[in-house]
């Protein structure tokens, strides 16, 4: 076993040993294989779960149904592990283990259907539908992540230019992200109310708050990468600093900008859905969220979990084809 | 600014003419001294530095690690500022001789932008200094023949392997064409049989136009062969030890180097250098 | 037109549905009013939206109102069209509570942001504590729903009859497992969902008119839902934009809240606005208001708007 | 009126007094006094602003009445500190971080999971505090330990990726060294891969702080005990103390900011060879 | 794992004893063949290496630049698997001399962990091997006298300078006192007084302790200068061009490089070179 996985990666080293099978070896690998086996490993770790999980309420259910049940009163099941119950109660857990209204964990196969009902089921123009919710919440995404990449850019630029900006503005900033969003987020709403801006662009300020500073800490790291040597060159044809920092720093910082991007795109969308709570939560994910949960719909609360999990892969997945086409044409094979 | 600024090769001779005269002094020096203040004391790298380089000169410089070549270099290119004495470029402070771009310098590695192609990579200090777009292209085609990488122009750096990569290096220094080449270490990645190949290269291209060369080497032999003038220099602090003229004439093929004459002056500056050493 | 922003105290369902009957059946129209009706959640604090210039107008319980007027934020009830209070604790029978005694060492679910006033100045009058000691009850910070109970993660939860009742109701539980105390019949009661809008804008004969004409509109959307309690309930389908409520829950509710606004013409029963100054007072070592406030209601604009 | 204006004044003074600073020697207090000055002129001016417009004071208010607030509730303050911040953020932490590693070194050991884990871990790290949290409320109760799940989930991903990718980044000659040895897997993960992870591994553990704390506050808006940071805010501003809110807010920042830097002189003992660090 | 596996020290013959009999193979390659798979298409790296080495000698290996030295020596090493022919180490197959740790190799690069002190490093493969902790002090404080870093043992690697690195890369592939010493251009960043230096102490080391040394270099005077059998190999594929086996005494004064017979062998490789250059 010692270095099987070493060699593989290290250039240079192993391909010569196994010659075409370390080739397919690797495309295996690094294909989908490996993550369907996982999926489904974690799928089938879920049902299990949902038996020992769901039991309280599946013995219920079947007490009420008159079947006899160990123990027999809910009360006396009340402090007993669900894992404990099911043991008792092996027949009345499994048959609802996977059925129930109000799981406290439902079964992926619950999850998907509530997922493909309210997006392939319904007209997008539906209220119900999650590709409407799922809009309201991208466009304040897609907006705040406009601001905040600005933001963010334009306040590096600042640091790397300005001793004063570095040293003023870069502890502020990591202060401000360990102000919790949720709590002030109802104050600029109100503030902003109170202006006279309401809809998206409150929405969009809180996803700026959040996707900002990922984006000013990889675009200062980005555009200070530029080595001693890099700069001097310039130095010695007499540039200025806007000739560098366009032909040198901006290039230099793309593929940290890119990381950066992928965070800031994820801190964004979680931005849009936490300002939907304090804007009446009328519309967006993070309404539907809340939704599922002031009536305990928790197959709702998990779809529209798993739709903003997805709507983020898809945006990041997005951020990393542009960066790729970007990047290929700069010559900095991603 | 003024327009000669901003378009310096409108006056940029360009040409061999003017050798014949009493050549002037490029490069001067006078006690120069280089202190650098580190965390743990100062360092001194460079002391009571005296040195004269003359127009059409070809000088190498030569000294253990750390005994403040690179330094040197950089003092004239204006890039180090010294700490005492005076120095002057083309009878400029070197700062306004780095402004007025009277210099190119190759650095001792490649260091292409790896976002730009082989050709984008010369065509840099061209966009820089402003040279019109028939021009830039006109400079970079040429320049790319000259190191002999036509054809790898739309290449990006690191589908060239290291020598190509060094010899893109030399061509982005030369493609504007400064009177001045300084050059730390060009060919210190490279292979003996490459070094000696562009060690050719070089010296047809110094005899051809007539720059004046500073040239920061390890090798003893490239020294020699390729050298009118050879400065030894010894270290903490850094100084020059020794200036060796070379007698050599100014023809040199590569089994030249096989020649009693060649071996002496080889001798010469290797004794230099361990009396340097041993002085420590 | 005149534009009216209404804020209400919490999401859109038929708790509000004289306001949005108002509005759809054209009521505020009638008034010459072109009225926004802003929905509520957890996050949002209708005191501050007023005070903010958010609302012109909005709806929460008075313990809410007057502890936000002592605070020194000037508000003003101007309309009252809940009668009786909705609020009440559902306890699991089978922990053997029968009165408020017995909720000593037990777990209790709580709405706080405002909403734990009532609640306190009825545990500090039964002389209960509410510090989580051996015999005081442990109070938990009830989330949006109704899981708690369910979980049995807490003995008794706050619940309002027409809604988290019915949540109960529908995840299988029958009425005889649980045992419940109503506010209401504890003598605890406080005035809920009034109508309330910042003193200083009353000053104003143009604000106070819009008011006037708000209320007169609104009321008549409220008598309408309780007559028309289905149709009322698919209005307020109509306007919920999450898509997240079901028509059968809505009816229960509609159903339900229509007994509360049962006995209200909109104008605030002085008697029981001052039970409910009573028992805010009564509270104990820890009163939610300390002192009778003064010019905390007005009857002038549901005078105006019913006669 | 008066007031904004000599806020706009102070802020002109206060910024030509920093770039005086900054211009010139960089000493250690220096490097204090000029954030320092940037934030007090900050909170100057939301004080003379405050005041100068009159706004509400259940908007925003001044910093002197969070001050105020501030001292008043110093026992109040502690006891949620430690709810939310020793009790839930710091277990979460402690549980999820190690949580992290021991999966990453499963990962590093075995490619297959690594290939496969990787991006199911990155979806999963997607998924927004806002739904998961009450999910997890509803799974471990009202108390600390609700708030801790939410933050081991939250800090889980960050440095597992982050662990992962430091794992791999040796060189292939620092590899191929041990191998010259015939050093054995665990020889190899002690002397060679972990020491060169570290860089990586802190730079996930920098990240998860400011998320744990987040992260429990945030958790604590979806059912708790009366007791926590997030209960107090939540709870605040239903009672329009918005003094106290800011009360909170401060000792959320201070907390967070200190938990980081403690993290951040960790690291610089322990990755002091990494060039990032030798100044 | 046995006992000798874990205490390797115990059987380390460590002295020139059994010199005078017929010398051992110690590497023997016969019709070795390497090709690595690359994305577009293999790449043959090694062709037909016929190649024997007896105990006791010191082997240079010299080509231009991709002509498969490295990659030979890797084979040696146990660190790359030959597609074809024969390799052995000992009499044993290269992954299980590897296993016995029968080696040293010494990288191009230094290579030092950054995370530890000088003496740290040298300490590495002591600890790995198992030696006890009087042992570990003794090796290490030995073999840092050896390359004159006495006193650097608590530094860490980047407050030395390149050679100092380079030397302490050297200490730790010495420390555990292998027979057979694999060493890919170990001085291959350093100035060429430093250089002569240790290749003084490294013959003067070869000469006391009777090991066998594998040496690749670039530079043909270092070649000439160490060795008794001199590699030359071409590039594309990687062959063996011509095996030179050098009359020059054991004894080496460093003044034997301006010698006649020196100046012959240096100029045989020059050409073998070459040759083997034109051939592409
Ligand atoms: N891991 C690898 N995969 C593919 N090709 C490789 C690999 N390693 C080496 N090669 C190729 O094998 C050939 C020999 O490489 P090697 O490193 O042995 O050369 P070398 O003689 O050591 O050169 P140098 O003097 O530059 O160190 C080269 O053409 C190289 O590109
Ligand atoms: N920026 C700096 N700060 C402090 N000391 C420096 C700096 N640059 C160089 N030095 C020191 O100055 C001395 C001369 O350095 P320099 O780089 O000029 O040497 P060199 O002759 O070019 O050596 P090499 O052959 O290794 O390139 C060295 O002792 C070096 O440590
Ligand atoms: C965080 C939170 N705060 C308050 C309430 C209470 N609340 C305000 S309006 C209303 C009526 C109907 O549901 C209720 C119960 C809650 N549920 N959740
Ligand atoms: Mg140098
Ligand atoms: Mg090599």
């Amino acid at each position: 076993m010692t270095g099987t996985t070493a060699p593989l990666s290290a250039p240079g080293a192993g391909v010569g040993r196994s010659g075409r099978v370390a080739l397919w070896l690797r495309s295996v690998r690094t294909g989908f294989l490996p993550i369907l086996t996982v999926i489904a490993g974690l799928i089938l770790i879920w049902y299990f779960a949902c038996i020992p999980m769901n039991a309280q309420q599946s013995v219920l259910l079947a007490e009420r149904a008159g079947q006899t049940v160990t123990p027999e009163t809910a009360a006396d099941r009340r402090g007993m592990s669900g894992a404990a119950i099911a043991l008792r109660n092996p027949a009345a857990a499994m048959a609802s283990a996977f059925v129930q209204d109000r799981p406290r964990l439902p079964a992926p196969h619950q999850v998907a259907a509530e997922l493909w009902g309210s997006t392939v089921g319904l007209a997008v123009t539906s209220k119900r539908s999650l590709v409407y919710h799922a809009w309201v919440t991208l466009s304040a995404t897609l907006l705040g992540f406009a601001f905040g990449t600005a933001l963010g850019i334009l306040l590096a630029i600042g640091i790397v230019h300005s001793r004063v900006m570095d040293m003023s503005v870069m502890p502020w900033a990591i202060v401000s992200q360990t102000v919790p969003i949720i709590a002030i987020a109802p104050m600029i709403i109100v503030v902003l109310y109170s202006i006279g801006l309401q809809g998206i662009v409150p929405k969009a300020i809180i996803s700026t708050y959040l996707s900002f500073f990922p984006v000013v800490v990889g675009m200062v790291k980005g555009l200070r990468s530029p080595d001693a040597m890099q700069l001097d060159l310039l130095r010695t044809y007499g540039s200025n600093q806007n000739q560098t920092f366009w032909k040198l720093r901006l290039p230099a910082s793309l593929p940290y900008l890119f990381a950066s991007l992928k965070i800031g795109i994820c801190a964004s969308l979680i931005g849009a859905i936490v300002g939907e709570l304090p804007t009446g939560a009328v519309a967006g994910l993070g309404a539907r969220l809340l939704a599922g949960s002031y009536y305990g719909q928790t197959v709702q609360i998990w779809s529209a979990l798993f739709a903003a999990a997805i709507l983020a892969a898809v945006l990041v997945g997005l951020i990393g084809a542009i960066e790729k086409v970007l990047l290929r044409r700069m010559g900095l094979n991603a | 600014m003024t327009d000669t600024d901003l378009h310096p090769w409108k006056n940029t001779p360009g040409g061999p003419e003017g050798r014949g005269a009493a050549p002037p002094s490029v490069v001067r020096a006078d006690g120069l001294n280089l202190t650098f203040q580190t965390n743990d004391g100062p360092v001194h790298a460079l002391k009571e530095v005296d040195l004269s380089v003359a127009k059409g000169e070809f000088v190498s410089f030569i000294g253990p690690s750390g005994c403040g070549k690179t330094t040197f270099l950089r003092c004239v290119a204006g890039l180090e500022t010294p700490t005492g004495g005076t120095l002057t470029v083309n009878d400029m402070s070197p700062d306004e001789a780095r402004r007025a771009r009277a210099y190119g310098y190759v650095f001792q590695a490649a260091g292409l932008y790896p976002w730009r192609t082989i050709g984008g990579n010369i065509r840099l200090p061209l966009e820089i200094m402003g040279f019109p777009a028939a021009e830039k292209k006109r400079r970079v085609a040429e320049t790319l023949k000259l190191v002999d990488l036509d054809g790898f122009e739309k290449k990006f750096p690191w589908q060239l392997s290291g020598g190509m990569q060094q010899r893109a290096s030399i061509a982005r220094a030369l493609s504007f064409d400064a009177d001045l080449l300084l050059m730390d270490e060009p060919f210190g990645a490279l292979d003996e049989i490459v070094r000696d190949r562009l060690n050719e290269e070089l010296l047809a291209l110094w005899d051809r136009t007539g720059k004046t060369m500073l040239f920061v080497t390890h090798s003893i032999p490239e020294a020699v062969y390729l050298s009118t003038k050879i400065v030894v220099m010894s270290p903490r602090p850094g100084r020059i030890s020794d200036v060796i003229d070379s007698p050599l004439p100014r023809e040199r093929p590569l089994d030249i180097r096989d020649s009693r004459e060649f071996i002496e002056i080889a001798h010469r500056v290797r004794e230099g250098l361990r009396a340097g050493m041993d002085a420590v | 037109q005149d534009e009216v922003n209404l804020q209400l105290k919490w999401v859109t369902q038929a708790q509000f549905a004289g306001y949005y009957v108002a509005q759809d059946q054209g009521f505020y129209e009638e008034e010459n009013l072109d009225v926004t009706i802003l929905p509520g959640g957890p996050d949002i604090a209708p005191p501050q939206v007023l005070a903010g210039g958010g609302a012109d107008v909005m709806v929460d319980w008075m313990p809410s109102a007057l502890s936000a007027r002592e605070k020194g934020l000037p508000i003003v009830n101007i309309a009252q069209p809940f009668k009786s209070s909705g609020l009440m604790l559902t306890c699991w029978k089978d922990t053997g509570i029968t009165g408020p005694e017995d909720f000593r060492g037990r777990t209790i679910g709580v709405w706080f942001f405002g909403n734990e006033y009532p609640f306190l100045s009825w545990m500090s009058q039964e002389g209960i504590p509410t510090d989580a000691s051996d015999d005081g009850i442990t109070v938990l910070k009830q989330g949006f729903n109704v899981d708690p109970l369910l979980q049995r993660q807490a003995d008794c939860i706050s619940v309002m009859t027409y809604n988290e009742y019915g949540q109960v109701l529908d995840a299988g539980v029958t009425e005889d497992e649980l045992v419940t105390f109503k506010y209401e019949d504890q003598g605890v009661a406080t005035l809920e969902d009034g109508l309330y809008v910042l003193e200083e804008n009353l000053e104003d004969e143009a604000f106070r008119d819009k008011m006037v004409r708000f209320v007169r509109a609104s009321m008549k959307g409220w008598k309408w839902a309780e007559e028309n309690p289905e149709e009322a309930a698919m209005i307020v389908l109509d306007n919920d934009a999450t898509g997240a409520q079901s028509e059968e829950h809505q009816v229960y509710m509609m159903g339900e809240i229509a007994k509360l606004t049962e006995g209200a013409n909109g104008a605030l029963d002085v008697a029981d606005y001052e039970r409910t100054v009573e028992t805010l007072l009564a509270g104990g070592s820890d009163p939610v208001i300390s002192a009778q406030p003064e010019g905390a209601y007005t009857l002038e604009i549901t005078d105006e708007a019913l006669n | 009126m008066i007031l904004v204006l000599f806020a706009l004044t102070l802020w002109a003074a206060a910024f030509a007094l920093n770039i005086r600073l900054a211009a010139g020697p960089h000493t250690r207090a220096v490097h204090l006094a000029v954030p320092l000055i940037f934030g007090l002129t900050i909170l100057a001016m939301w004080e003379l602003i405050v005041r100068g417009l009159d706004v509400p004071m259940v908007i925003l208010p001044a910093p002197s009445l969070i001050a105020g607030a501030f001292t008043d509730n110093l026992p109040v303050l502690w006891a949620d500190l430690n709810q939310t911040f020793v009790k839930g953020a710091l277990t979460g932490y402690a549980i999820g971080a190690t949580a992290a590693f021991a999966v990453a070194l499963l990962a590093d050991r075995y490619t297959f999971l690594k290939r496969g884990l990787l991006p199911v871990g990155n979806f999963m790290a997607a998924l927004p505090i806002v739904g998961t949290a009450p999910i997890l409320v509803m799974w471990f109760g009202f108390d600390w330990q609700s708030k801790a799940a939410v933050v081991v989930v939250m800090v889980f991903f960050p440095i597992l990726v982050n662990t992962v990718a430091g794992l791999t980044d040796t060189q292939a000659m620092q590899r191929d060294l041990m191998r010259t040895y015939g050093a054995s897997y665990g020889q190899t993960l002690l002397k060679l891969r972990l020491p060169a992870a570290m860089p990586f591994i802190f730079n996930g553990l920098k990240i998860s702080t400011t998320l744990a704390l987040i992260g429990a506050i945030v958790a604590e808006f979806f059912g708790s005990p009366t007791l926590g940071m997030g209960f107090r805010i939540s709870t605040s501003v239903g009672q329009l103390a918005l003094d106290m809110v800011w009360a909170e807010i401060v000792v959320a920042a201070l907390a967070g900011s200190a938990f980081y830097g403690i993290v951040a002189f960790i690291e610089k003992r322990v990755t002091f060879w990494h060039p990032s660090h030798r100044g």
